[in-house]
C-alpha cells in the first residue's frame, strides 16, 4: 500500500493553517480568525528565531503557534488579512498543508 | 509574632517601611554609600545573572518562576504600602501626588524632544522611548526601598500609591504624541487598557486595598509571606534580571552612542527632578530618594507590551536594550545610593 | 525574628490547630463575624481575582505555580494534622470518623434525588453534580481551618484525616447511581483509582503519615515553610482561584435558576447537617464548625477528574460552575461564618 | 522557636552550618542513628515519592517547581557556606581541598578499572559511570548537612568550597579515558563547557561569592528565605526525587545485578575513603561525614549532561538507575548514617 | 526545482497523524495508539478552543496533541476507534497528513 | 471547491522540516540548521515515546520539536547531515512536508 493513498475511512481534505507569531498578538489573533470563519483553533506556546532575531523570553517576546482547520476558502481569507494587518511590523510566519480531517464537516 | 510582644525594639517591624532595621546604621559618606549597596546580596545577585549570562551558562529561570516572583513582588509591595496607608492621614498624600502627576507629564515630553531633536530618532522610536523612560521600573522601585530600609532610612506608607499613579500618564502621553506625529499606529484604546489591566498595576492597586482593608492586623496573618521573605525573594528576581540584562548587553553596539550617553544622563536629570519635586512636596529623605529612583527608572513591563500594540514601528531593541540593559543596571548599582546622596544633600540644606 | 529575640511566650506555636494566636478575641454578633472573614486577606484576595478576570486584566498565573501551591497547601494540611495526631488518643477518632462517613453517603442520595426529582437533569448531570456536591473541597476546609485559627477556635488534630475519609465515598457512590441508571459509562474501576491515587487524597494522607511519624520534632523543623507561610500562600491561591471561579461565572446563564439556586442551598442545608453530626460525634465547637464546612464545600478537584472519565455525559460546564463558580465563593464569603454561628448555638446551649 | 522555648541563647543561628539546635542530642548507637534518619520528614517524603510513583498517582511536580527547588537548594547552600567563609581563616581549607582533588581523580579510575575488569561493561558504558560515581551529587551532600545539623553536629563552612570542587575533575577523567579507549566520542570541549557553566556549579560557586562579600549581615537581611526555609523546601524536592527514584526502578531488571552491587558497594567504599581522607585532612566528625558523604555519591545532574553529550555511545539507563535509583535512595536512607557512625569511630579513636 | 518535488534522499511517505483532545484522556489515547500499533508518538501541551468552548486551564481541562508517524493501515485503524471511542462524548479533533520520513521503516 | 485546490493568494509551496530530538541537542541543532542554511526555526518543548523509551522529565531527558521552512535544497542537506551526525545515537525522528508558504522567499 502506498504511504499516500487514500484512506477507506470517510476523511474530508482540508486546510491546516499555522501561523507562528509573538505573543502580544494572540487576543487579536484569535479574535481575527473567529471573524474570518475559523470554527476553532489550537494554540501552542513556542519559541523561535526568524529575521527578527531570537524571541524565546519575556522581554524578548515569546511566540505562540496557532492551528486551524479550515476551508481553503477561509484559508485565503486568514492569509490576505495577515498580509496586510501584520506582516508589515510583527514578528509572523504563516503557511498551509492539506489534511485529511474525520468530521471534517464540523470545521467548514 | 505578636502584637503585645514584649520588649521589641530589636525586632523589625514586619509591615512597616519605617525599619527599626537592627543592621541599620547612617554611613557618612557617598563612597561608604556605594560600597554598602554594592556588596548587597541583590545586587550581587544580579551581577551573578550577568555572569551567568556571559559564560553561556545553562542556568535558566523556568519562566513560570519569574513570573511568580514578579506577582509576588508586586503584591508584596501593594500590601506593606495598604496596610501602612491604613493609618496614614490621607491629607498627607496630595502634595507628593501632585508632584508625581507632574514627573509621569514633563519627563515623556522632555525625553521626547531630547530624542527627536538631537538623536534624530523617527517620531515612533522617540516616542516608544519617551514612553517607557517616563513610566516608572516596579523592580527598581523596590530596590530603592530595600536600599532604605537596610540604611534604617523610613519611607512614607503610601509610595506604592505612587507607583501606580506613575505609570500609567508616560504611556499614554508618548503614545499620543506619536499619534500626532505619524499615521497607521495601532490600536490606542487597546494600549490603554493594556496598561489599566496590566498585572503591574492590578497586583500592585489590589495589594494596596487588600492591604489597606485588612489592615496591620491583616498583614500580620501573612507577614512570614509576604513581609519577611521579601528581600530573599527579590535576590532571586535579580539573578534572573541579571541574566535578561546581560542578553540585552549584546545588542548594545546596534543602538548607538546617543542611546547609551541617554540611558545614563536621563535617568540621573529625572532623578535630580524627582528627588527636587518630592522634597518640595514634603516628602521625607527617604521618601524624596524612592520618588526620585521612580522619575529615573524606565518602564519594562507595561510600557513595552503596550507600546508593542500600539506603535508596532517603533524597534523593540532600542527600548528594550535601553530600559533593561542599560538604565535599570546604572540605576541599581549606582543611581540609588546617588538619589539618596542628594537627598540627603537637599534634606540637610533645608533643615 | 532577630538573634537577640527576647522572651518568646507570645510566639504563635508553629504546628497546632489549637492557635493560642495573639490576635485571637472572641466577636460576639454574626455580622461582626462576617466583617472579619470578609475583610480577611484571603477573602480580599479572592475578591481580586475576580476583579481581575472581570477587567480582562492580562495577570495569570503560570499554570506551574497553581500546582505547586496545591502541593503545598494540601501537604502542609497533612504534615501539621499527622504532626497533632501523633500525639492524640485515637480512641477520640472513631465517632467523628463514623459521622463523616455518615455524611458522604446520605449527602449524594440526597443531592441526586433533589436534581432528578425537582430539577429534572439528566441520569449523568444529576449523577455527576452529587459526585460533587457529596464530597469535598480542600481549598474551602482549609479555608475553615484559617479562619478558626484567627478567631482562636481549637480545633481537632485529626480534620485532614476525616477529609481523606469523605472525599471518597460520595464520588463512588454517585457513580454506582449512574450506572444502575444508564448505560454506555466511562470506566468505573479507572475512576476510583483517580480518585484514590489523586493527589489530592495523596497529599492528604502522605502528609499525615509523615507528621505522625516524624512526630512534632519533625515539624519544627520544617516549620517555617509549612507552617509559618501557610496563610500568606493561601492568599496568593485564593487570589488564582477568584480568577477561576469569575470566569465560570460567564457561564451563569448557561446553568439556569434552579442549579444557581441549588448552589447556595444545598450547601446550607449540608452544612447544617455536618455541623449537627459533628457536635453529636463531640467535636469541638471549631471542629464541628469545620466538619460542617466540609459537608457544605463541592469538590473541585478530585470530582471532576474521576466523573470526567466514568461519566462524559455529563455537561462539565454544569458541575463546574455549581461548584466553582455558586457554592465555593458562597462557602468563602458566607458560609463559613454561618456555620460557625449554627455551631456556636449548639454548642451554647448544649452546655 | 517553640512555646516553652527558653532564653534564647538556644535559638539556631541562622547562617551556620555549626548548629546549636534545639532538638541537638547525640544519640549513641548506630540503631537509633538510623532510626533518627529515617523518621526525619525529609527521607519520610521521599518515601512518599516512591509510594506516589508505584500508585500511579496523578501527582506530577511541574517541571518548573522542580527546577525552581534546585536552584534554591544550590543558590542557599553557596550562599551560607560563603557567609561562614567569609569568617573562616583561609588557611584551615588547603589540606581538605587537597584531599578532594584526591578523591576527585582517585574513585573515578577505580570506578572504571572495576567496571571494565569484573564488569566486562564496554568502554563507554564503564566511563560514564566512572564519572557519576566519581563526581558528586549536590542534594547528597545537602541531606547530609541537614542530617549533621539535625544532630547538632558542626560543620565546616567551606564544604560547599569542597563539592564544586569535587564536582569537574572525576567526569573530565572519565571523559580522557574513554577518548583513549574508542574513537568517534563527541565533542570533550562542549562537555567541559557544559560541567563549568552548568548551573550546579554556577549557582554554587556563585552562592559562595556573594556570600563571601555580603557577610553574616548581608545572609541575615535573606535569611528567612534561605536559611529558615531551607528543610521545609528540601522536603518538597526529596518528595519529587521519591518520585523519579521510583521511575529509574523500573529498569532495574534491565542494569543486572552487578550494576546492582556496584551501587552499594561502591559508595560504601568511597564513603570510607572520604571520612578517613577528611579526618587525616583535618575535617571535623561531621565534615569527615561529609566529605565521605560527597564520595560516596553519585552526580545526576552534571555528569548526566556532560556525559550524553561527550558519550553518546554510552547507555543513559545504565547510569541513570545506577545513580538515581540505587546509589541516592541508599545513601539517603542508609549511608549517611552510616559514615557518620565511622567517622565517630575514627575520630573517638583518634582523640 | 520545484517545492514539491520528491527528494534524493531516501525517505519513505507515511501518514503523520494529529490528535488534539482534552488533557483527561491522555493516558488513554497513549494506551490505544500503542495496542493499534503505532510504534512511538510526540505529546505537547496545547490550548485551544472548538465546538465544545475555550479549553486552556485546569479545570476547563487543559488539551494534548499527540502526533504519530504511522503507517496509513495503522493511522486509519486509530482514527475508526477515535470516532467511535472518543468522539461522542470528548472534545477531540484528528487529522492525516503526509509526511516524507527518514528512516521510515522504524515506523512501520 | 476541492479541498487540495491552490490558493489564489501568492505562495510558494516550500518544505516544513520537522526534527523531533532529546533536548541536549538543542544548541548544535540549531547551529547546524543555521549553518546549514534555514532562515528560521519555531522550537517547541515536548515529550514523547519511541525506540528509545519515555523521554519526558528532567532525567529521562525531554524532548524538543524544531520546525523549519526551508528549500527542498536545504532540507535535504539538513536530513543528510542528521542521519550522520545524530541518528546512531540520538533519540532523534525527523520528516518533511509540503506546505505552502506566504512571503516564501523570505525562507530560501
Ligand atoms: N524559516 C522558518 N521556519 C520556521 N519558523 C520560522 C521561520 N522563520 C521564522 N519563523 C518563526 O516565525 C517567527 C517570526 O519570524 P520573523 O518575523 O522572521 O522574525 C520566528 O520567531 C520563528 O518562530
Ligand atoms: N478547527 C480547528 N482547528 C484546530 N484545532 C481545533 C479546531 N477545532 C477544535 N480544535 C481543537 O480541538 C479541541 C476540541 O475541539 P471541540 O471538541 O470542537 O471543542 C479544541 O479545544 C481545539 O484545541
Ligand atoms: N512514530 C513516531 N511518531 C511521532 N514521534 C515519534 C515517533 N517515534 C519517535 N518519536 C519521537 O522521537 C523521539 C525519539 O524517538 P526514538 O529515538 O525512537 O526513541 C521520541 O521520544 C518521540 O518524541
Ligand atoms: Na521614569
Ligand atoms: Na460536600
Ligand atoms: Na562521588
Amino acid at each position: 500500500m502506498d504511504g499516500s493513498a487514500p484512506l477507506d475511512m470517510h476523511t474530508v481534505t482540508l486546510k491546516l493553517l499555522t501561523i507562528v507569531a509573538e505573543a502580544v498578538l494572540e487576543d487579536r489573533l484569535i479574535r481575527d480568525l473567529k471573524r474570518l470563519g475559523a470554527k476553532g483553533y489550537t494554540l501552542t506556546e513556542v519559541r523561535g528565531e526568524g529575521s527578527r532575531g531570537v524571541r524565546s523570553s519575556e522581554w524578548e517576546g515569546k511566540n505562540i503557534r496557532l492551528e486551524s482547520v479550515v476551508s481553503p476558502l477561509v484559508a485565503e481569507r486568514i492569509l490576505s488579512h495577515l498580509a496586510e494587518a501584520y506582516f508589515p511590523h510583527y514578528a509572523v510566519i504563516a503557511y498551509l498543508e492539506n489534511v485529511e480531517v474525520v468530521r471534517g464537516e464540523k470545521y467548514t | 509574632m505578636g502584637l503585645q510582644q514584649p520588649p521589641a525594639l530589636v525586632r523589625r517591624p514586619r509591615f512597616s517601611f519605617q525599619p527599626h532595621d537592627p543592621l541599620r546604621y547612617k554611613p557618612v559618606d557617598t563612597l561608604e554609600l556605594l560600597r554598602l549597596n554594592l556588596l548587597s546580596p541583590m545586587v550581587l545577585a544580579f551581577v551573578l545573572g550577568i555572569v551567568a549570562t556571559l559564560v553561556h551558562s545553562d542556568l535558566k529561570f523556568p519562566e513560570a518562576l519569574y513570573t511568580s516572583l514578579s506577582i509576588y513582588l508586586l503584591l508584596s509591595i501593594g500590601l506593606k504600602g495598604g496596610a501602612e496607608l491604613s493609618t496614614t492621614p490621607l491629607t498627607a498624600l496630595w502634595k507628593p501626588a501632585l508632584a508625581t502627576l507632574a514627573l509621569g507629564i514633563f519627563t515623556p515630553v522632555a525625553s521626547y524632544a531630547l530624542l527627536r531633536r538631537w538623536g534624530r530618532f523617527s517620531v515612533a522610536d522617540a516616542a516608544a522611548l519617551a514612553a517607557h523612560y517616563g513610566s516608572v521600573s516596579a523592580v527598581t522601585f523596590i530596590a530603592a526601598i530595600t536600599f532604605m530600609q537596610a540604611l534604617g532610612e523610613p519611607v512614607e506608607g503610601f509610595m506604592p500609591t505612587l507607583v501606580a499613579m506613575l505609570e500609567v500618564p508616560a504611556i499614554v502621553i508618548a503614545l499620543l504624541i506619536a499619534r500626532r506625529g505619524m499615521s497607521g499606529t495601532g490600536s490606542l484604546s487597546e494600549a490603554i487598557h493594556e496598561i489599566f489591566a496590566g498585572r503591574s498595576i492590578l497586583l500592585l492597586a489590589g495589594g494596596l486595598f487588600i492591604g489597606f482593608l485588612s489592615g496591620k492586623k491583616g498583614l500580620e496573618q501573612i507577614a512570614p509571606v509576604f513581609v519577611d521573605s521579601f528581600r530573599g525573594v527579590l535576590v532571586l528576581f535579580l539573578l534572573e534580571m541579571g541574566m535578561v540584562a546581560a542578553k540585552r548587553l549584546r545588542d548594545l553596539s546596534k543602538v548607538g552612542f546617543f542611546l547609551l550617553a541617554f540611558g545614563v544622563v536621563m535617568p540621573v536629570f529625572q532623578g535630580m527632578l524627582g528627588v527636587g519635586l518630592g522634597s518640595l512636596a514634603g516628602l521625607s529623605l527617604g521618601g524624596a530618594t524612592v520618588l526620585g529612583t521612580m522619575a529615573a527608572s524606565a518602564s519594562y513591563i507595561a510600557a513595552p507590551a503596550a507600546v508593542r500594540i500600539a506603535l508596532p514601528q517603533a524597534n523593540p531593541s532600542l527600548y528594550l536594550t535601553a530600559a533593561l540593559g542599560i538604565t535599570f543596571p546604572f540605576n541599581l548599582a549606582l543611581g540609588i545610593p546617588l538619589y539618596y546622596a542628594i537627598s540627603r544633600w537637599l534634606h540637610a540644606t533645608a533643615s
